[in-house]
């Protein structure tokens, strides 16, 4: 398989917060065969009003090249124009965002397919760990590694 | 050697890294693990589950006890990840 | 199977072009169970640079309802929280957007799932008419439908 | 009744849309279109492409032939959907 000379990967692990428009205005520039842009946005949710804030640690270096790669791989495997993924750390509260993933492509599927599949990869196989704090004050609980995600991961592997 | 810790493995041992020299003995990523098990009761705490410790080497996820750890720079340990 | 008060179903059809960034933030608003966001925006290509623009028709009426029965479903099916699909109609030149779907969700698959379903049957089954139009300003051409989308509707029938 | 037209079949009609009086013996959407069939060679060249005719009643897609249209208010032919 060729990849195009038009192919991007942006990959970010940030505190800030990330603007969705001006990254597929990132993804688009300059490429006028990309027919379908698919976006996955990621965000903390209250769990019925209990949490307050997530606090993500990841380990800095490895998460980045280890995205790149997986990121290379999606491109590959799906003939994808591209894909941004950025991942804040730190300090997140309910309602904001965590982890952004867009997949540009010619046709729709394929872009589907690419953002899932990072998405699948960056919950099971990125080096981020989320810790819970809540509204009652109690100290900090560490989330446990879902079977639903690795599961999900399972999928792409035939 | 640097080791480093993620999650609540940083915080029962209370470090987030620490350069080491090891024993000539440990050779294999399975020694190390091993002999990480021997260093006190916290570190036994953490190493005992030997199937909730995930390890990579030089930045690299790895999952083979045989590998030779001699050459290695970095080794970080750390739970399932949970990002996304 | 209960739908949350929280429900939105936003659905346009319009020539001017939408704001991503805006959708969104209408989905989100006042409602922090929301942990997924999945967009998908569909792109006129240029075809190798042969293609000028497009030109869509509709039924005017007939398409709006069907796109939010089409919404009504893919929220009851994956237990969303809300749809918006947005669709261009009139001349639309290359590099625009044509058709914006977002689907907002708790998790993360009935997210993917949302979108991706309601695209299937936008192009299948909503009133819509594309017309090529080529730079060698040969008169447009009415895009054939493909067996493909058709058979990417099929996915969902079991 | 209205009938209404969309794409290729339109610029083929050559009208958007149009008022009929339908001839008392049309009941069943299969008459009415075996009706349109006759009314001249530019209704023939798209009624005589049963399969590539797609129909709406009152802004409804429907395709059972055996359908009674006489309290139908429009009636929309047009070309399979390429939407999207």
């Amino acid at each position: 398989m060729t990849v195009s000379p038009h192919v991007k990967i942006n990959v970010k692990i940030q505190t800030d917060d990330f603007d969705l428009n001006i990254e597929i205005d990132k993804l688009k520039y300059h490429n006028k065969n990309i027919g379908a842009i698919v976006s996955f946005v990621g965000l903390c949710r209250d769990e019925s009003d209990s949490l307050s804030a997530l606090e993500i640690e990841h380990y800095p270096g490895m998460a980045e090249r280890q995205i790149k790669n997986i990121s290379s791989d999606a491109i590959h495997k799906f003939s994808l124009f591209g894909i941004t993924a950025i991942h804040r750390f730190g300090k997140i509260k309910t309602g904001e965002n965590i982890v952004l993933v867009i997949a540009s492509a010619p046709h729709r599927q394929a872009a589907f397919d690419g953002a899932n599949y990072v998405m699948d990869f960056l919950k099971t196989s990125a080096p981020f760990w989320k810790k819970e704090h809540f509204k009652d004050g109690v100290s900090g609980k560490w989330v446990d590694a879902k079977d639903a995600d690795n599961t999900a991961l399972d999928k792409w592997k035939h | 050697m640097k080791l480093v810790y993620f999650s609540w493995i940083r915080e029962r041992l209370d470090m987030s890294d620490e350069e080491i020299s090891l024993p000539e003995n440990v050779i294999s990523l399975g020694d190390l693990t091993s002999w990480m098990n021997t260093r006190g009761d916290e570190f036994k705490a953490v190493f005992e589950h030997k199937n909730v410790v995930r390890i990579a080497i030089d930045q690299e996820h790895v999952d083979d006890m045989t590998l030779d750890i001699t050459q290695a720079k970095e080794i970080a340990f750390f739970p399932p990840m949970t990002g996304g």
